[in-house]
């Protein structure tokens, strides 16, 4: 509801761009289409035009290497950074999991410290006061999931 | 939200102060105070449902699901929590199996397409019944005459205007129909079908069930899961919601497999010129802007039912169908039809001599609303040799004992009026 | 209606006093007031729209069409007067051309199944433009992909975002565009295209012509005589009044020869078990319960326009039209898409280094409300290499040039902040 | 408008089930289906369920009798039974004219007594006051109309 919504106004913009999320956004680390890899999808948000793909290379049932090329918003390029820099090591089990966390830290507002991944996602925290906005932080969560369940498309609508 | 008044207890349904509720009632009809007997047609609204609307046209009003700032995303969230209020009133599972239509009678025209043509398949068939309304016939009519070799199977009703469940277990024998389409109450004889016994009759057939709710959804408290129904109909304007607004519940897997019907925005998954992906359920149902303010208002109707609690009202409807039982068919002259067991507050009934729409009027000018005709339901007049039509009082929540005395009083002399 | 303020008479337009009429623009968004430019999606209402469907929730409500008494003959009078009322808005021959849907999506969906299914034969085009909404492109696909050998084509638009009428013409050349289906504003580039021109064409080459003016009927004044339409299509929200109400107009000759969509009731002529006749125009296709207290809604606001004078609403646009065209392509970074000579006060831009959606976000907690995305335009965001969607402003009755000046400081500190 | 509405309630109930009106209604003149016609014409109501079959002799062009068989409320049987009352001796042309003075009295309430027919129909101006009812008048005038016209169906809505 208009009134309801924060007084604060213009101030909360700067803590939803805050200095860690934009870093994430432009960091070049994990950008790019690899040579070679075993998995991709494509997450599409239809009604903004998002679109972010998502490809891993696995060792075994373990994630190797994800990188991801996004065409976004900066939340969206920061969530897809941020997950390509963390999901190495996991298994599908284990990034579903932080997936569903991810999701809500941004949907809740409420962060979580329990181990570092989780304390780096709690920058999308504040994502929860812009609900239209929770889903550029699922996208590319949606489209990992779907790339290690072998789907092609997906969608955060 | 049952806490306010439990289930039942009809004692504490008190309808003079409910009453108040609904603004309309307070007004008069040619001089006489208004006696709303047509609520079968369409409901009154209380003013929780009419502020609501307003309030959001007021003050978080704009268009749904496409903008990034704060009144979209206000509208957003509050055309989806009456999705969710609406999986909640039916017992739904998921808050994804209720898609937003206009009325009953899209939403039973969108089965008819989506399922009736993309799903079904040549040599199946669709069964209803001889009861129901234009709008669970007259789709299924369309569809039987494209020749797609769909054919149309119809339920016999008996004398007392019950469907004959060995008619329907007959028709259903072959194995051949694949979609059972009957109503869960009738808005001429007022007659509740048994709604999980013909699920289990129709699953064991290996044929999905529809039941057209309109009705039923108003007088009674229904759980889709505990009568497995496949696809449950109803509309906002007789719930004492908004005109514009009808619910589609489907199962999930069901509405998974089904094609679009209508094209447009927000139904899309993407589109080139050349090719166009859809959205999943029920985004892919619901093209173009949706009726917004009117979920506000169904949400806000909702809760008034249930908060007053479906199983008072439902109590408080039976013993107003007692007295009804009791005093109309004293009225000389007076044929009621249909006699099932199990009703709800709906009396069509013929008057010897009198036309219906005669009778009508007469009633009209002594402020008593009650309708003439064949209520959308002409092969059911038929079957009853009424082609002429009868006269239909319904009740709905707000009626009271009074009101259908008064309606005793005026049919007599109605009769003398018109001998 | 237009004779408080004489069509184009934009000095006497009190935008100020006009701003009143809408209670919304009085609330505040993020501690700011409110600066709505996202009237393209949806308008809001003004309080004439809002007190006249509470009066009749509060007054005289009932089902229309079927009751012989007071309040539902005062309904079904409300009902048709709003008929007489768009018939009037739209400069159409008779009432009867008149069809109330639930928004134009249903409407265009309408004309794809019944003169698309129905009239169109096999080895006929449908002709619709890379400029289309949607809802005017995904119902022609479908139609396409059923496979009964009627085939599409798109007329290009140009880089100014223009119909490039000479491709309109090379595509009706053949003979063989049963129905050219195209806007009569681009609800993205603001494109107003040559209505009477392009119905010439396509008549001249044996076609019908459908409009899709869910945007022109908004913004200017609609003729539908003059421009010699089939059909034309508008949705209720986004003229100043409900959700739940679109209208086709559709000439009385073509309407007559058209099958029904739905089957329900209030659209039959008789009904028996194995056979049904149906209403004639516009009964056929309006099925069900129809939107009656939308429709009232709408009466309401085509009353308010008209009050106001639809010359002097486009000449108020026009003048926010100059301005923005002046202003904001002086902002460093930002590119307008399309520069029509015709255009209605709708602006996609982009701006440099910002997406469209934090550009959005960023606005929002300023007060300001606009758009980001593709506004269910997909294939024209292709055709100008814009994927990842723009941001659009688009303007109302009551937009005034100081919140398009606040916009442009706003867009330039954006610019700053996101760079 | 139900407030707008006549305050004289249940007075008016007697001026439109007037004595005329009524004896109409029962007339039994030209009722029935005769063994012989040249034209006729069936018209229903679909909402209400009345139905009214007009038949006609001709001479010519002119209507030599004409008959009725309507199932439907005393105001449609009164209508149908003063058809066939004034239309014997009329041309389509005259028959036609004298259907829409019909509806336009009825409609508005206006009466009119330029010849003994019109003023026989105006027994109907009170039909105005009853909106929903003046179907019920026309119902017969259209059977008529489609009969002469050569056309099977037609219908009052
Ligand atoms: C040009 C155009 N056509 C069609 C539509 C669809 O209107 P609605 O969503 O009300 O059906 C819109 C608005 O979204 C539009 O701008
Ligand atoms: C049993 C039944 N089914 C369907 C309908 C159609 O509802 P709607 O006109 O709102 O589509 C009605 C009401 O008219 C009804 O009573």
């Amino acid at each position: 509801m208009n009134e309801a919504a924060s007084p604060s106004g213009a101030g909360d913009i700067a803590d939803l761009y805050s200095r860690t999320l934009r870093e994430l956004a432009r960091d070049p680390a994990h950008q790019g289409r690899p040579a070679s890899f075993d998995a991709t999808a494509r997450g599409d948000n239809p009604m903004c035009g998002d679109r972010v793909d998502i490809y891993v290379s696995l060792d075994g049932e373990r994630i190797r290497e994800a990188r991801h090329v996004a065409r976004g918003c900066e939340i969206c390029q920061a969530s897809a950074s941020l997950l390509t820099a963390l999901v190495p090591g996991m298994t599908r089990a284990e990034t579903t999991d932080l997936g569903r966390r991810a999701a809500g830290i941004a949907k809740t507002g409420i962060g979580d410290d329990s181990n570092d991944g989780l304390r780096r996602l709690s920058v999308f925290a504040v994502v929860h006061k812009f609900p239209s906005r929770v889903k550029c932080v699922t996208l590319a969560w949606n489209a990992l999931d779907a790339a290690l369940a072998g789907v092609k498309e997906t969608s955060s609508e | 939200m049952d806490t306010i008044i439990a289930p039942g207890t009809a004692a504490t349904f008190d309808v003079a102060r409910i009453r108040q509720d609904f603004p309309i009632l307070s007004t008069t009809v040619h001089g006489k105070p208004l006696t709303f007997l047509d609520s079968g047609a369409s409901a009154q609204k209380p003013r929780a449902v009419i502020e609501a609307m307003t309030r959001c046209l007021e003050t978080s009003y704009a268009n749904v699901h496409r903008g990034a700032y704060a009144l979209s995303e206000a509208a957003t969230e509050a055309y989806e929590a009456a999705r969710v209020a609406v999986q909640r009133f039916l017992g739904a599972a998921e808050p994804e199996e209720i898609v937003f239509t206009s009325n009953s009678t899209v939403a039973i025209n969108l089965v008819a397409h989506s399922y009736g043509r993309g799903v079904l398949k040549p040599g199946q068939f669709v069964l209803t019944s001889e009861i129901e309304h234009h709008a669970n016939m007259v789709p299924w009519q369309m569809l039987r005459d494209e020749n797609r070799g769909i054919g149309l199977r119809y339920v016999r009703v008996n004398d007392r205007g019950e469907l004959d469940l060995d008619d329907l277990a007959a028709k259903l024998a072959d194995g051949k129909v694949g979609l059972v389409a009957v109503t869960h109450m009738s808005n001429v004889l007022g007659t509740v079908t048994p709604a999980a016994q013909i699920a289990r009759m129709a699953h064991a057939a290996g044929a999905k069930v529809l039941f057209d709710g309109s009705q039923a959804a108003v007088h009674r408290h229904v759980d889709v899961a505990a009568i497995d129904a496949d696809f449950y109909v109803f509309t906002g304007h007789k719930l004492y919601g908004p005109t514009g607004i009808g619910v589609l519940y489907g199962k999930r897997a069901l509405l998974d497999a089904m094609p679009p019907f209508l094209g447009g925005g927000d139904m899309i998954g993407s589109v080139t010129l050349e090719r166009t992906t859809y959205a999943e359920a029920p985004a892919r149902f619901e093209a173009g802007t949706p009726p917004i303010v009117e979920a506000v208002g169904l949400h806000a109707a909702i809760d008034y039912v249930t908060t007053l609690g479906m199983g008072a009202i439902e109590a408080h409807e039976r013993a107003l169908v007692d007295h009804a039982m009791a005093v109309l068919p004293r009225i000389e002259g007076l044929t009621l039809i249909g006699g099932a067991q199990d009703r709800g507050g709906v009396f069509a009934f013929s008057l010897d001599g009198v036309h219906p729409h005669d009778l009508s009027t007469y009633l009209d000018r002594h402020g008593i609303a009650v309708r003439a005709g064949r209520h959308c339901a002409e092969p059911l007049h038929a079957r009853f040799g009424l082609e002429g039509g009868t006269t239909r009082a319904s009740f709905g929540l707000y009626t009271t004992a009074e009101e259908i005395d008064l309606l005793t009083v005026k049919l007599t002399e109605a009769r003398k009026f018109f001998a």
